[in-house]
C-alpha cells in the first residue's frame, strides 16, 4: 500500500501540526478516522493533505507513506511509536519525527527539525539534509537517548546531538553542533566532520570523531592512538569527573586553553 | 505614615525588612531597600486606564471592554501564548494557568529566558540547596559564580553573605571567604578573597576539571582549562574540600553562555561531589521578583515548572519548544497575553517581528516597551505596593507581601478572574 | 438545606462497632443525622460496602518538598497526564501527581482527609497555597520541630515548658495541625553534613540527644493537650540493623493519654531492618510487633513498598544522600534554616531485588502481625513506599494468602530465608481493613471528636461507597475484585455532596484546612517573649511579623482550640 | 572589529527598567563597554557612537570605557538595545545566547535611537512617547 499525503498550503500560517496519527499502521484501517492537530484544533487528515492511496495492506510492513508539500516543516511527530512500514518525506520535516519509534524506516529527502528519532528503540531514519538540534537524544529530565536503532545523517546536526544515547548507532556525514553526545551512556555516536565539546560528562560508549573536536572537555585521558577504517585515531577515556569508561576516538583535538 | 516591614517587590531576594513612608497613595521615604528596590517602590508614572490601539492612534476604554478583547482574543486562538507572570503573585499566576487550560494554550514564563537553564538542568541531576539564612548562619565558603549580586541583588551580601554575621560566625567579614567566578571582572570580583577569571565560554571545563580534581585526579587535568591555571583549580578544589560549609550562587554568567543547561548540571554535579567531603550548596541567583513562584505554580498546577503546552488538553513540556522566544521567532502562536513581564525589552527582534503581527494584551501598570506591540493594554495595581499576595524567594521561601496602600486600579488576579469568568460563559 | 439519604448501605462504621449491617444514612446540610424528610435525595447503595470516607495519616501531597519532586521530574510528569474535563482541571504525573492529581485520584478511592506528613513552619505558606489547591479533601499538616534551634537551646536548659511554649506559637503560626519529629537532630546535623545514628548521639553544637528530643517534645505534646500525638519518623531509616534503634525510641515514650496513643511511628517498615550490611539485610518486623503489641501508647503506620517505580521524599536529608550514593540518580536536599530540612531522590523497587523483596514483604507482615489494626495504619508513605494509588493492591495482599503467594512466588527467590511473611496465615476481614484506612487514622489523629471517621449522628458526612457486595465476594480468593472496588468508589460524598462518582469528580470542592491553636498563658506566649524574639531578629531571614501563615491562606478555616497546662 | 558581546544586568539599568519610556533607560541599555585599547583602536573617544552588527541587524549605541571587561569584547547591559542585534535561536533550550555573540563594530555618526523607535521600527506604536 502506498499512501501519499500531499500538505495544502496553510496560507501564511506557521503554527505547527502535531501529527503522530502518520504511521505505517493507522492506514490499515482507511483515512477517514486519521486527524490530526493545529494547534487546539482537530482537523481531519483531509483538511490538511490531498490523500492519495494505492493498493491494500495487512500490515505495516506493507505501507509506505509518502508526505510531498512545501510546509512539511510544520508537520510535528511524524512516525511516532511507528513500529513498522516506511515514511518518505520528500521535504523537511518537523520537530519529534520517528519519536519512541521501534522498527521500519523514515527517511527524510530534505532537512529534520528538533528531536529526530527522540528516545528511539529501533528501526533506521535517513535524514539527507540537516538534522537539528537533540537528534536521537532523550527527554527533559535526563532520561535515555535512543537506545536502539540507526540514525544516519547525510548533512549536519545541530547541538546536543544525541544526548544521554544509550544504545544503538547514530552517525553523521557533516559537522556536528556543540555538545554532542552529552552524557552518552553507551551505543555508537560517529561524526565525519568536527564537533564542539564532544560526549561531555560520558558514562560509556564509544565516540568516533573523524574530524576536529574543538573545546574537548579536559577531563579525558589520552591513552594513545588507533587505527579504525584506515584512519589513526586519538582514543582517549572518559569523562574522569563523571567517573566515566567510555571512549572517545578523534583524529584531531583542541583544548579551550 | 510609615510601614515596616515591606516586601520589596524587585529581585528574588525578596527583603522583608524595609520600611516605607506613605503620603496618601505615594510612598515618599523609603530605608533599608536597596537604590533598585527604593526606585521600584517611589515609581511613578503609572498608565491611567486601559488603552485600544486604533489603526495608528491609541485610545481610552474601559476595564469591561479591554476584559472582554481579551477574553474573546483567547478564546478564539489557535494557539494562544500567555507569557510573563514572574511580576506578579502566586495568586494571579494560577488564574493564569486555568485560562491556558481552558484556551488550550501555552503557558510560559519569563524564567525560560532568566534560569529555565537551570531547571532543566535541576530535572537532570537534582539539586542540592538550603534557604538563604542556612548560608548566613553557616556558610565559611561562599562561591559566586557568573552572577554579580552587587549589580542584580545589591542586598545578597550583606544580608545573607560577606557582610551578614550568622549564628556560627560571629565575624563573617573575618571567616567566611568568598570566592568570585566570572569572565570578567565584576565589582563583586573586587571585593572577593579570590578571583577565577575564565575565559568566555569557558564554564563547563573549568567545573569538569574541579571535579576530576576533588576526585583526586588532578594529573589528568591540563596546564590550564580555559585560562585558568592548574594551580588555580588546585587551590580552588582545596578551598571547597577545606570548608566546613560552602555555598554556591550562580546566576545568568552560566545560563546564558553556550551549553546552557549543561554548565548548571556540571555545577551541581561539582557540588553534590564536594557532598562526598564536606557540605555544599548551591542556589540559582533568581532575578526578577517572583519569578520562583511562578515556577512553583505552574509546577504544583500543570506538573511542570515553566513552557507549558496546553494545545491537545493535556499538559506538555518542552523547553526549546514550547517556551516562549523559540514560539515567537517561529511565528507558531497567533494571540498574545502579556502579564508581569516587558518581552518586548527582553526578547531578541525576531519574537517582537512576530509580536507585531498578532494580536497582543498586557497586564501592566507601567508604559513598557512591549505597550508599542499591544492592541490592549490594562492597568493593574503593583503587586507589593496596592496590591498583595504570595511571592516566592530565590530559595522557595514563600512570603506574603504587603500592600503598602491601596489604590483604584485591580490587581493582576482580579483583572486575569473577570477575564476567567467571561470565557468560562463563552468557552 | 441540603438532603441526601443513602439506602440499602453495607456499613462498616468500626468508630461505633458497626460491622457490616444494612441501613440507611441520613445527611443533612452535610452532617450525618437521624433522619432526613422526604424530599431528600436518595442514593441506593444496593448493599454496597459503604465506610466513612478514607483518612490518610501520613502522605506527602503538599509543599515545598512535594512540589520539588515534582519540579525535578518531567519523566514522571510524562505518566497520568490527563485534560480538563468538566469540573475537573487537567493532572498530570505518577508518583507526585500536580495537586488536582492527587486529590481527585484519592477523591476516586473514598479518601476525603489528608494528613500531610512533615511541613518546615518556615515554608508552611506554601503547604497551605497547594491545600487551596487539592480541593475535595480536608487537608491538614504535621509541622517539623526536629532541628528546631530554640527548642533544642530549651531542651538543653531541662524546660520542658518552653519547649511546649515554642511549639505552641510555631503552630498557632504556621497553621499546623500536629507535631513531626523526622529524625530528630540528624535533620540539625546535617546541616554540616552529618547525621546521628541513633538516639544517644549529640546533635552538634547543641549537645542534646535524639532521645531527649523526643520524650522532651512527647511531654510538650501531652502539656498543649493536641488532638494528635508526637508523629514520630526515627533516626537511621533505611539502614541495616536499624530495628535496634527504633525499639530503643519506642521505648522512650510512656503512656500520658487515656484518648489515644501517645507515640505515632511512622512507616516502620524502613525502620524494621536487621542484618549488619546491605548482604544480610533482613526483616525484623517480628521483634517490632511484639514490642508495639505490648504497648497501647504506640500506633505506627505501615509505610509499605511496592514494586515499581516512584519519588522518595523525605525531611530527612542525610538519608536521602545515602539513598543518592546508592542509586546514583538526581539527587536534591533542602535545609530549611533553623528549623529541618529534607531530600528527595527518584527510585524504582524492583522485584529481583533482594533488599527491595525484604522491604516490601515487611510491611506486610507488620499489619498482619499486630494483633489490633487500631494500632497499624496503611500507609506507603506516599510517595515514598509507593504511590497512593497502590493502596487497593495492599488491601488485597492483606485480605488473600493466596495474594500474597502469588506475588511471593514472583519476587528475589532469597527473599523466604529471611523474611517471615511465607509463614504468615492472617488475613485482614472488611472491618480490620476498614479500621486500618479510616476509624484507626481518626482515633489516631484526635479527629474523631470533630466528627471523622465514623457514620453517626453528628459526623461529618464523608462517605465512600464501594462497587463490592461484601457478602458475595471472598477477598481471600476475589482478591482481584478487592483491588478493583477500592480502586474506584461508585460514590465518594464529602460533606453531603457527591464529589466523585466512578471516578469522574463532580465539583470543583472546597476543602477545610485543620489547624490547632493551644492557648497559652502569656508568660509562655513566645510572641512577647524578648529571647525568642531577639534570636528570631538574628538568625531567620524572614522578619517574625511576616513568617505567619494569614487567614487567606484557609479555605474553610476549621481551627481547633487547646487549653494548655502552662 | 570582531567583538564578543556580553550582555548583563547593571544597577542602573534595573534602577530604570521600570520605566523603560525614559531616557535615563534608553541611555543605560544602549551603553557599549569597551576597554579603553580597544577604543584606541577604533579611534573612539568616551561617549561616541558605533554601529554595532550583529546576526540580526545593526544597532547605534555610545561607547564608554571600562576596566571590568577585557580586550575584544564589549558589555551591554541587558535591554532593547543589544537585544536589537541577538539571534532569537535557543539551540532548542529557550534559552536565546545572551552572553556569547559575536559583533561587528564600527564608528558611526549616527545618533543611538529612543526605545520607542527600535519598536516602531520593527512594527509596534509607540505610546505615550
Amino acid at each position: 500500500m502506498k499512501v501519499t499525503l500531499t500538505m495544502k498550503p496553510a496560507g501564511g500560517s506557521f503554527i505547527p501540526i502535531e501529527a503522530e496519527s502518520i504511521i505505517p499502521k493507522s492506514f490499515l484501517s482507511g483515512t477517514d478516522d486519521i486527524s490530526v492537530w493545529r494547534g487546539n484544533r482537530e482537523l481531519g487528515l483531509s483538511e490538511v493533505f490531498s490523500i492519495s492511496v494505492e493498493g491494500k495492506a495487512d500490515r505495516p510492513e506493507d505501507v509506505e507513506v509518502i508526505i510531498a508539500g512545501d510546509e512539511t516543516f510544520r508537520l510535528k511527530r511524524v512516525g511516532e511509536y511507528m513500529d513498522g512500514g516506511k515514511i518518505t518525506v520528500l521535504g523537511d520535516i518537523g520537530m519529534h519525527c520517528g519519536n519512541f519509534m521501534s522498527g521500519g524506516t523514515i527517511e527524510i529527502q530534505g532537512n529534520a527539525d528538533g528531536w529526530l528519532g527522540r528516545e528511539m528503540a529501533g528501526g533506521t531514519i535517513l535524514c539527507r539534509g540537516d538534522a537539528a538540534n537533540y537528534c536521537a537524544s532523550g527527554y527533559r529530565g535526563g532520561r535515555k537517548g535512543m537506545t536502539g536503532g540507526t540514525v544516519e545523517i547525510f548533512g549536519r546536526a545541530g547541538a546536543f546531538l544525541a544526548e544521554n544515547v544509550a544504545g544503538g548507532t547514530v552517525i553523521v556525514h557533516g559537522d556536528a553542533g556543540d555538545m554532542a553526545g552529552a552524557e552518552m551512556r553507551d551505543g555508537t555516536l560517529i561524526v565525519h566532520g568536527d564537533c564542539s565539546r564532544p560526549v561531555a560528562n560520558m558514562k560509556g560508549g564509544s565516540c568516533y570523531v573523524f574530524g576536529t573536536a574543538h573545546a574537548l572537555i579536559p577531563t579525558f585521558k589520552k591513552i594513545g592512538t588507533v587505527r579504525h577504517e584506515g584512519r589513526m585515531l586519538i582514543h582517549f577515556i572518559g569523562d574522569i569527573a563523571n567517573r566515566g569508561k567510555g571512549n572517545l576516538f578523534v583524529k584531531d583535538y583542541r583544548y579551550l586553553d | 505614615m510609615i510601614v515596616k516591614d515591606v516586601v520589596c517587590p524587585f529581585c528574588g531576594c525578596l527583603c522583608d525588612d524595609i520600611e516605607v513612608e506613605v503620603e496618601g497613595n505615594r510612598v515618599v521615604a523609603v530605608a533599608n531597600a536597596c537604590e533598585l528596590g527604593a526606585t521600584k517602590l517611589t515609581g511613578e508614572r503609572r498608565m491611567k486606564n486601559p488603552i485600544l490601539r486604533d489603526g495608528d492612534a491609541w485610545k481610552d476604554i474601559s476595564y469591561d471592554e479591554a476584559i472582554r478583547y481579551a477574553s474573546d482574543m483567547l478564546l478564539s486562538a489557535e494557539r494562544p501564548l500567555l507569557y510573563g507572570w514572574s511580576g506578579t503573585h502566586g495568586e494571579a499566576q494560577c488564574v493564569g494557568v486555568h485560562m491556558a487550560e481552558l484556551v488550550r494554550g501555552v503557558i510560559d514564563n519569563t524564567s525560560s529566558v532568566c534560569h529555565g537553564p537551570s531547571i532543566l538542568a535541576i530535572q537532570e541531576v537534582g539539586h542540592p540547596g538550603c534557604t538563604l539564612g542556612v548560608v548566613k548562619n553557616r556558610a565559611d565558603l561562599v562561591i559566586y559564580w557568573g552572577s554579580n549580586p552587587i549589580d542584580a541583588h545589591p542586598r545578597h551580601l550583606s544580608r545573607y553573605t560577606y557582610y551578614a554575621d550568622g549564628f556560627f560566625l560571629e565575624n563573617a567579614f573575618r571567616d567566611r571567604k568568598v570566592i568570585v567566578v566570572d569572565i570578567r571582572k565584576t565589582e563583586t570580583a573586587n571585593v572577593a578573597d579570590e578571583f577565577m577569571q575564565i575565559q568566555p565560554g569557558g564554564d563547563y571545563a573549568v567545573l569538569s576539571a574541579l571535579r576530576a580534581i576533588v576526585r583526586g585526579r588532578a594529573e589528568s587535568i591540563p596546564q590550564t582549562v580555559a585560562g585558568v591555571t592548574r594551580e588555580q583549580l588546585i587551590r580552588v578544589a582545596n578551598l571547597c574540600k577545606e570548608a566546613k560549609f560552602g555555598a554556591v550562587y550562580f546566576g545568568l554568567g552560566l545560563t546564558m553562555t553556550q551549553g546552557k543547561y549543561k554548565n548548571i548540571r556540571n555545577a551541581i554535579e561539582l557540588v553534590t561531589e564536594l557532598n562526598r567531603h564536606t557540605k555544599f550548596t548551591i542556589s540559582a541567583m533568581r532575578g526578577h521578583y517572583n519569578v520562583y513562584g511562578s515556577n512553583e505554580v505552574n509546577t504544583w498546577m500543570t506538573g511542570y515548572p515553566f513552557g507549558i503546552d496546553f494545545s491537545r488538553g493535556i499538559a506538555f513540556y518542552n523547553p526549546g519548544e514550547t517556551t516562549a522566544v523559540d514560539i515567537l521567532a517561529r511565528k507558531e502562536c497567533d494571540a498574545a497575553l502579556i502579564v508581569g513581564s516587558d518581552p518586548a525589552a527582553h526578547f531578541p527582534r525576531r519574537c517582537l517581528e512576530h509580536l507585531a503581527d498578532i494580536p497582543v494584551v498586557q497586564l501592566d501598570p507601567y508604559p513598557n516597551a512591549t505597550t508599542a506591540f499591544c492592541n490592549v493594554q490594562i492597568p493593574v495595581a503593583v503587586t507589593g505596593i496596592d496590591a498583595e499576595g504570595t511571592a516566592y524567594r530565590m530559595d522557595g521561601v514563600p512570603i506574603r507581601t504587603r500592600k503598602i496602600f491601596s489604590t483604584e486600579y485591580p490587581s493582576d488576579e482580579e483583572v486575569l478572574s473577570r477575564m476567567y469568568a467571561l470565557m468560562q460563559e463563552d468557552g | 438545606m441540603s438532603e441526601l439519604l443513602i439506602r440499602n448501605a453495607c456499613v462498616i462504621d468500626p468508630l461505633r462497632g458497626i460491622n457490616a449491617e444494612v441501613m440507611d444514612i441520613a445527611i443533612r446540610d452535610g452532617v450525618i443525622v437521624e433522619n432526613v424528610g422526604g424530599s431528600a435525595e436518595v442514593i441506593d447503595a444496593h448493599g454496597a460496602l459503604t465506610l466513612p470516607g478514607g483518612i490518610d495519616s501520613h502522605t506527602h501531597i503538599c509543599g515545598t518538598k512535594v512540589n520539588f519532586g515534582r519540579y525535578m521530574s518531567p519523566e514522571d510528569m510524562r505518566a497520568g497526564r490527563t485534560p480538563r474535563r468538566g469540573h475537573m482541571h487537567s493532572t498530570s504525573g505518577y508518583s507526585v501527581p500536580t495537586t488536582y492529581g492527587n486529590s481527585y485520584r484519592y477523591s476516586a478511592m473514598g479518601y476525603t482527609t489528608l494528613l500531610e506528613g512533615a511541613m518546615a513552619p518556615l515554608e508552611a505558606r506554601h503547604t497551605h497555597e497547594e491545600f487551596l489547591y487539592t480541593p475535595l479533601q480536608d487537608t491538614m499538616a504535621n509541622t517539623l520541630f526536629d532541628g528546631n534551634w530554640a527548642i533544642m537551646e530549651a531542651i538543653r536548659d531541662g524546660d520542658t515548658k518552653r519547649v511546649a511554649a515554642i511549639i505552641a506559637w510555631t503552630l498557632q503560626a504556621v497553621k499546623g495541625f500536629g507535631v513531626k519529629l523526622t529524625n530528630p537532630g540528624g535533620t540539625e546535623a546535617w546541616q554540616w553534613g552529618k547525621n546521628v545514628s541513633c538516639i544517644r548521639d549529640p546533635v552538634p553544637y547543641f549537645e542534646v540527644t535524639p532521645a531527649e528530643i523526643i520524650r522532651s517534645i512527647v511531654e510538650a505534646n501531652e502539656l498543649l493537650g493536641l488532638p494528635h500525638s508526637v508523629h514520630l519518623h526515627c533516626n537511621n531509616l533505611g539502614m541495616p540493623g536499624n530495628y535496634t534503634c527504633t525499639l530503643g525510641s519506642l521505648g522512650l515514650i510512656p503512656d500520658l493519654n487515656p484518648k489515644r496513643q501517645t507515640l505515632y511511628a511512622t512507616h516502620v517498615q524502613f525502620h524494621a531492618y536487621g542484618g549488619s550490611d546491605w548482604k544480610d539485610f533482613c526483616s525484623k518486623s517480628e521483634p517490632i510487633v511484639r514490642f508495639v503489641n505490648m504497648r497501647p501508647q504506640i500506633v505506627i503506620d505501615m509505610g509499605q513498598v511496592m514494586f515499581g517505580r516512584t519519588t522518595t521524599m523525605t525531611a530527612d536529608g542525610p538519608m536521602e544522600f545515602n539513598l543518592y550514593r546508592l542509586h546514583h540518580e538526581k539527587w536534591s536536599n533542602h535545609d530549611v534554616e533553623l528549623e529541618t530540612g529534607s531530600g528527595i531522590i527518584p527510585v524504582v523497587y524492583r522485584r529481583k531485588n533482594l533488599v527491595n523483596s525484604v522491604m516490601w514483604a515487611i510491611g506486610l507482615e507488620l499489619a498482619l502481625l499486630m494483633e489490633s489494626p487500631w494500632q497499624c495504619m496503611l500507609t506507603t508513605d506516599n510517595p515514598n513506599g509507593a504511590p497512593f494509588v497502590r493502596y487497593p493492591e495492599i488491601i488485597a495482599l492483606l485480605m488473600s494468602k493466596r495474594y500474597r503467594d502469588a506475588e511471593f512466588a514472583t519476587i528475589h527467590p532469597d527473599t523466604g530465608s529471611r523474611v517471615p511473611l511465607p509463614a504468615i496465615e492472617r488475613e485482614l476481614d472488611w472491618y480490620e481493613i476498614a479500621v486500618m484506612t479510616r476509624a484507626g487514622q481518626a482515633r489516631a489523629l484526635g479527629i474523631q471528636d470533630l466528627g471523622k471517621g465514623y457514620l453517626g449522628p453528628g459526623a461529618e458526612a464523608d462517605v465512600a461507597i464501594y462497587p463490592i457486595r461484601i457478602d458475595e465476594v471472598d477477598p481471600a480468593v476475589d482478591y482481584q475484585k478487592v483491588i478493583e472496588a477500592f480502586s474506584q468508589t461508585e460514590y465518594t460524598i464529602k460533606r453531603g455532596r457527591v464529589v466523585s462518582r466512578r471516578g469522574e469528580c463532580l465539583v470543583d470542592g472546597s476543602n477545610a484546612t485543620l489547624w490547632v491553636r493551644p492557648n497559652v498563658s502569656d508568660d509562655y506566649d513566645m510572641g512577647r517573649d524578648p529571647d525568642f524574639i531577639e534570636k528570631f531578629d538574628r538568625y531567620y531571614t524572614v522578619r517574625m511579623r511576616n513568617y505567619p501563615v494569614q487567614e487567606e491562606y484557609l479555605n474553610r478555616d476549621r481551627c481547633i482550640e487547646t487549653e494548655a497546662g502552662i | 572589529m570582531r567583538f564578543l558581546m556580553i550582555t548583563g544586568r547593571t544597577v542602573n539599568q534595573g534602577v530604570t527598567v521600570e520605566n523603560k519610556t525614559s531616557v535615563d533607560y534608553a541611555e543605560e541599555t544602549s551603553t557599549c563597554f569597551m576597554h579603553g585599547f580597544d577604543m584606541l583602536d577604533l579611534g573612539l573617544d568616551e561617549g561616541d557612537t558605533v554601529l554595532v552588527t550583529g546576526p540580526c541587524g545593526t544597532v547605534v549605541m555610545r561607547v564608554s570605557a571600562s576596566s571590568e571587561v577585557e580586550l575584544g569584547t564589549v558589555f551591554v547591559p541587558y535591554g532593547p538595545y543589544a537585544n536589537h542585534i541577538i539571534d532569537a535561536d535557543t539551540h532548542s533550550t529557550g534559552m536565546p545566547d545572551f552572553k556569547s555573540h559575536a559583533v561587528e563594530i564600527e564608528p558611526t555618526d549616527e545618533e543611538p535611537k529612543m526605545v520607542h523607535k527600535l519598536m516602531e521600527d520593527l512594527g509596534g506604536l509607540a505610546y505615550d512617547r
